[in-house]
């Protein structure tokens, strides 16, 4: 079972229209769209961003590990330019030097945020490489991540983000799917076999999707259930909270980010489960399991897993066999920046991939250093910001092709459906294939 | 009062009033803002070792990035390597730390320190240039920029002018040269001269908050 | 010596040679730090040279100039050179006393009047005009009017030219040199505590040679003997440059011979000619005897810190300040810390509230 | 008191290198020398001007060592004129009256002038001759005083 280019069609064109519909923010005034973004900043700001924010030298050499300047030697994809406006309102308002700094620094003004929006959401993905290069070891994703939520506190946030977000906080739905399409998937997918416990009452496991996977890769869905029954776990997924994506997370709504959270944790406590598993989804991975705990304010009272941490750990333990693949392909195994860069899963993928004895290619960048698919952090579902994607894109394709695997295998349905557009604008014929689907089909008993 | 008794007296304790009480409270100021609560399960615990290591690491070469940054990460060893040793390994420098901190070092002939800090200066201006050029550095670049690079290439040209003995008579060169290390002094605390302070806990984070996701940072 | 008489014409009546007076003239050139190739210009200016009248005053000091210049090293051409001046006036050489002295500098003044030099050791008091005085005059009144009719001043020895010992802080009798009362005549500053001797007759050498004054540095001083720091001229310098440097007085460096810099030596920031002349008739020069520069030859040596301080050595005034500048430093942080920190607090709470 | 001489003699500073200046001068001597010896003119170096360790004046003499002319003069004092081993360069010493040293000097010349008699010493002679020869020219006679 795989993805058919009709679906993929369908889901570009549902990407096509996010950007039509209505703004649904009030129009509000400058003035209180710079009050907001500053508060916003004002709230965000820790100890630790102001160390890093006084601690840059503006070498610059953060543009080189920046896949937007790469593509596009535009000096104003530069990372350190493009938290500026969060330098200047910390250098106004809150470095200790402010009452200096104050006459010398330019406030930050609502034009500014409108000129760093296009900065921030279409030309960067938040995949944190350049934190990877920065001679200061100055985080520098997370203060763009600051100005990303003070631009999005502004109201200003690109439309189709907007929308998504509006969504999922109204109508807990994304992309129109909402429990009745999970139903309505989940019906289809049982007569052919696949099992998807629904709403158990109670469960050890519970197992989160997204729209993505249910709209366009429900391959991977499939999979993941399969080898969730034949772990012989005692899984579910629940109608009310089976959506792991996390808009506020992508939007900078922190507010919205924690309601959703706070959503599948209210889930996984009313089931009882040990262990929330989390499919193929770096964003959501990072929501929960990296930024949970803060969001709610608590300990989560569930451990939280990426799927290929599950299907690790269970292939370790023994309660999954894995047979050796039988075509012999070669494949090139792209890091999520999310699950491996942000995240720390590197290595059971690997190793699921050696387990089934497919050849693994690594590319010239891999693991801490790799390349963003460049449509991370839904940058991919902002219409206006195509062409300099497609121009990433090259480098992640130019990278693939010289490791010169059979096919590209990912772990993350936004990394999959980014890098599978990609491909068809370039008309390049690399599979892209999902890691779980990959497992699911050497499965043995 | 000669300008080089004022150097040597009160501009040297002023400067050093001002850099000290500068750097605390521009260190103090920004430690002390609320500090983020980590709650999330770590998925590697030795956040500590995690950070020291970086602030070790972040020295060395980038690995796969070391091909796009190798003039700006070379050059800007090799300067900071030479001032270093210019300024930590002459003698009359190591006389003087030696009277403030009263403790001294060996060392170096005067030729090789005279080598470190023309190369020092040699690189500088190289850096100085392409900030002023490079579209990427011109663009994020700011006044203090600029001011910082010139207020430490200042020391090191004065030095060297007094040590040739070239431009002015001896004392008035070692006072301008003392001057313009007092120039730096002040500046430090205020510019980005500080990060030879805040990069420290800057790595140190970074080492420490990758690190408990068990990345290497 | 008739005062007609060129010192040419002076010399060979004494039965000096052509030969002897060669001799003459190049140790002359010589301690006038002159090039031997000047040897011929040297001994055509001293043939027709004609003997000035020399008025020698004595103010604040030590006796220490006079007792230097009297234990010249070459006392044979020093005291052609003195044969060669007209010394009308020095208390404490002159055999005239009281009103017989006073008298003989009054009508030395008034027969050369425009022609005569003056020479001056000692600082001049100008808190209390009777701090010091000569006959019942004060060393002002008796500079200014000596002064007033002079070709030109020679101030030997660093009281002279720059106030010296006396001007040290808190400097209680108001010491200042001549160059801070005399304005509008030429000074020669030989300083120095004491000036080197052949540096003195050198300069009168110069002014009996050529009748001008020499080529003078920005602090006054003849450039030929002040124009390079003993740093510069030191046979210590190799061990500098390699960074060799004795520790203490009694360690195996300073038994080597090695440079001083660290023991304090004043070398670097002094310019005056031991290194080259040196003292007592060529032997030594306090570097050569194992002791740092001290200075003397520079205005307010003795207000520069210890002798025994390296130049590089800051010469802070406490490190108390210093630990004072930390205090205050981290506690604006910290209270700037806080103030930012009380924002951040209400600017949560409001958007808690708002949502 | 021999004792104290040999005491003092254990506590002397040894000095290991020195100004440099050494070289420079047997540099400079060598660059005047071949200029006399085509023809061209002499040199005179002071060595007061130059800065020496103890015991570099002793160790040039030593290098230049001694050659086959050596001429005392007696005019204010004794004047060594002692010619090198290398021939054309000269040391000379002057001492006054009181036997101190009041200038040192190296020449680099055929013969230093100070040798060659005078012209005025001469007419200076011609006179006196003149005055112990009974009817003897009078008409050169010195202006004497």
């Amino acid at each position: 079972m795989s993805t058919s280019p009709a679906s993929l069609k369908d889901f570009r064109e549902r990407l096509a229209t996010l950007g039509k519909q209505p703004e649904s923010t009030a129009k509000l005034s400058d003035e209180e769209r710079v009050r907001r973004a500053g508060n916003s900043f004002l709230r965000e700001l820790t100890n630790g961003m102001a160390v890093d924010l006084e601690t840059c030298i503006h070498c610059g050499m953060c543009a080189e590990a920046c896949h937007f300047y790469e593509a596009t030697q535009d000096e104003r994809y530069t990372p350190a330019h493009k938290f500026d406006p969060l330098r200047r309102y910390y250098r106004r308002e809150m470095s200790p030097m402010r009452w200096l700094f104050r006459p010398f620094t330019r406030k930050v003004d609502a034009n500014d945020l409108r000129e760093w929006q296009v900065l921030v959401y279409d030309a960067c993905t938040g995949c944190g490489r350049c934190d990877m290069m920065c001679p200061m070891g100055i985080n520098i994703s997370e203060l763009i991540n600051v100005v990303r939520n003070g631009i999005a506190s502004a109201g200003l946030a690109p439309k189709e983000i907007q929308a998504l977000q509006d969504e999922q906080q109204n109508k807990n739905s994304l992309f129109g799917v909402g429990a009745d399409k999970l139903r309505e998937l989940i019906g289809q997918l049982k007569s052919r076999q696949i099992v998807i416990p629904l709403d158990k009452a109670k469960a050890d496991v519970l197992v989160l999707t997204t729209a993505v996977d249910v709209l366009l890769f429900n391959d991977a869905l499939a999979a993941l259930a399969k080898i969730m029954n034949r772990s012989g776990a005692n899984w579910t997924l629940s109608s009310a909270a089976f959506e792991a994506a996390n808009m506020g997370l992508i939007s900078g709504d922190t507010a919205a980010e924690a309601k959703a959270i706070r959503r599948i944790v209210e889930q996984a406590k009313a089931v009882g489960a040990k262990t929330v598993v989390i499919a193929e989804s770096g964003h959501a991975y990072q929501a929960l399991r990296w930024e949970g705990a803060e969001d709610t304010g608590a300990e989560l009272p569930f451990e939280v897993l990426a799927a290929s941490e599950f299907v690790a750990r269970e292939f370790d333990a023994g309660r999954l066999k894995l047979k050796k693949a039988e075509n012999g392909r070669s494949v090139s195994y792209h890091d999520p920046c999310r699950l491996g860069r942000h995240g720390g899963v590197y290595e059971e993928p690997r190793r699921l991939l050696d387990a089934m004895g497919i050849e693994r290619r690594e590319t010239d960048s891999s693991k801490r250093e790799n390349y963003c698919c460049g449509g991370g952090c839904s940058e991919y579902v902002i219409a206006r910001a195509a062409p300099l994607r497609q121009k990433a894109f090259e480098i992640k394709k130019r990278e693939f092709d010289k490791a010169a695997a059979d096919a590209v295998v990912t772990s993350c349905s936004n990394c999959r459906v980014n890098l599978m557009i990609g491909a068809e604008n370039a008309r390049w014929e690399k599979p892209i294939d999902s890691l779980m689907v990959t497992v699911a089909a050497n499965l043995t008993d | 009062m000669t300008l080089l008794d004022f150097a040597r007296g009160p501009g040297l304790q002023w400067s050093l009033i001002i850099l000290i009480a500068g750097v605390l409270w521009r260190l103090g100021g920004t430690i002390l803002l609320n500090a983020r609560k980590d709650l999330s399960r770590p998925r590697h615990k030795g956040t500590l070792t995690d950070g020291l290591k970086v602030i070790a690491t972040r020295s060395l070469p980038a690995h796969q990035f070391e091909k796009r940054i190798r003039f700006q990460h070379f050059s800007g060893y090799a300067w900071h390597i030479a001032l270093f040793i210019s300024v930590l390994f002459f003698a009359p420098h190591i006389f003087f730390f030696e009277s403030l901190l009263g403790f001294g070092w060996p060392g170096l002939p005067n030729g090789i320190i005279l080598a470190t800090a023309a190369i020092a200066v040699a690189i500088l201006i190289a850096l100085l240039i392409r900030r002023a050029s490079h579209p990427v550095q011109r663009l994020i670049s700011n006044a203090d920029d600029y001011i910082s690079i010139l207020l430490v290439i200042a020391p090191l040209v004065t030095g060297i002018l007094a040590f040739a003995h070239v431009g002015a008579r001896y004392p008035t060169l070692l006072a301008v040269h003392l001057l313009s290390v007092e120039a730096m002094f002040v500046w430090f605390p205020f510019g980005k001269l500080m990060h030879a302070a805040l990069t420290f806990p800057s790595r140190f984070q970074a080492g420490a908050s990758y690190g408990r996701k068990g990345v290497r940072a | 010596m008739r005062k007609d008489q060129s010192l040419g014409e002076y010399l060979f009546s004494q039965g000096v040679s052509r030969r002897g007076f060669l001799k003459f003239c190049s140790a002359t050139a010589s301690l006038m730090a002159l090039p031997p190739s000047m040897v011929g210009r040297v001994a055509a200016a001293l043939e027709s040279a004609r003997r000035p009248s020399v008025i020698w005053l004595s103010f604040q000091e030590c006796t220490g100039c006079t007792e230097s210049l009297t234990r010249s090293h070459a006392p044979t051409v020093e005291s052609l050179i003195f044969d060669a001046i007209s010394l009308d006036y020095h208390h404490t050489l002159q055999a005239a006393a009281g009103f017989a002295a006073e008298e003989a500098r009054e009508a030395a003044m008034r027969e050369n009047a425009g022609k005569y030099l003056l020479v001056v050791d000692g600082s001049i008091p100008i808190g209390n005009p009777a701090y010091s005085t000569i006959a019942g005059i004060s060393n002002l009144d008796m500079l200014k009017e000596s002064a007033a009719n002079a070709a030109a001043i020679i101030a030997v020895g660093t009281c002279a030219s720059f106030g010296g010992i006396p001007h040290a802080n808190p400097n209680p009798t108001g010491a200042v040199s001549v160059s801070d009362i005399i304005k509008d005549k030429p000074i020669i500053n030989v300083s120095g505590c004491p000036p080197i001797p052949v540096v003195i007759t050198g300069v009168l050498a110069h002014f009996l040679t050529f009748g001008s004054i020499p080529d003078l540095d920005e602090l006054g001083r003849p450039k030929a003997f002040f124009g390079q720091s003993i740093h510069d001229r030191c046979y210590r310098r190799p061990f500098y440059e390699r960074g060799q440097f004795a520790k203490t007085f009694d360690d195996e460096g300073a038994r080597l011979g090695w440079c001083l810099y660290e023991l304090g030596c004043k070398g670097p920031t002094t310019y005056n000619a031991c290194a080259t002349l040196k003292w007592n008739e060529g032997t030594s020069f306090p570097i050569g005897s194992g002791h740092g520069c001290i200075g003397c030859s520079e205005p307010d040596f003795w207000d520069k810190g210890s002798f025994y301080r390296p130049i590089s050595a800051g010469l802070w005034g406490s490190r108390e300040a210093l630990l004072g500048a930390a205090a205050a430093g981290a506690a604006i942080g910290i209270g700037s810390a806080l103030a930012a920190r009380s924002r951040k607090k209400k600017a949560v709470a409001e958007e808690a509230k708002s949502s | 008191m021999v004792n104290i001489m040999s005491a003092l003699e254990g506590i002397a500073v040894r000095v290991e290198a020195a100004s440099g200046n050494i070289t420079p001068l047997l540099h400079e001597i060598r660059h005047a020398l071949r200029r006399v010896a085509q023809g061209g003119e002499g040199t005179t170096i002071d060595l007061g001007s130059l800065p020496l360790a103890p015991g570099e004046e002793k160790r040039i003499e030593d290098l230049l060592g001694q050659g086959e002319v050596r001429a005392e003069l007696n005019a204010l004092g004794p004047t060594v004129v002692q010619e090198t081993r290398y021939p054309g360069v000269w040391y000379i010493t002057h001492r006054n009256t009181e036997q101190e040293v009041v200038a040192r000097f190296i020449e680099v010349t055929r013969m230093p002038e100070l040798l060659l008699a005078q012209s005025e010493d001469m007419r200076r002679a011609v006179s006196e001759l003149d005055s112990k020869l009974p009817g003897g020219n009078r008409d050169v006679g010195h202006d004497d005083h």
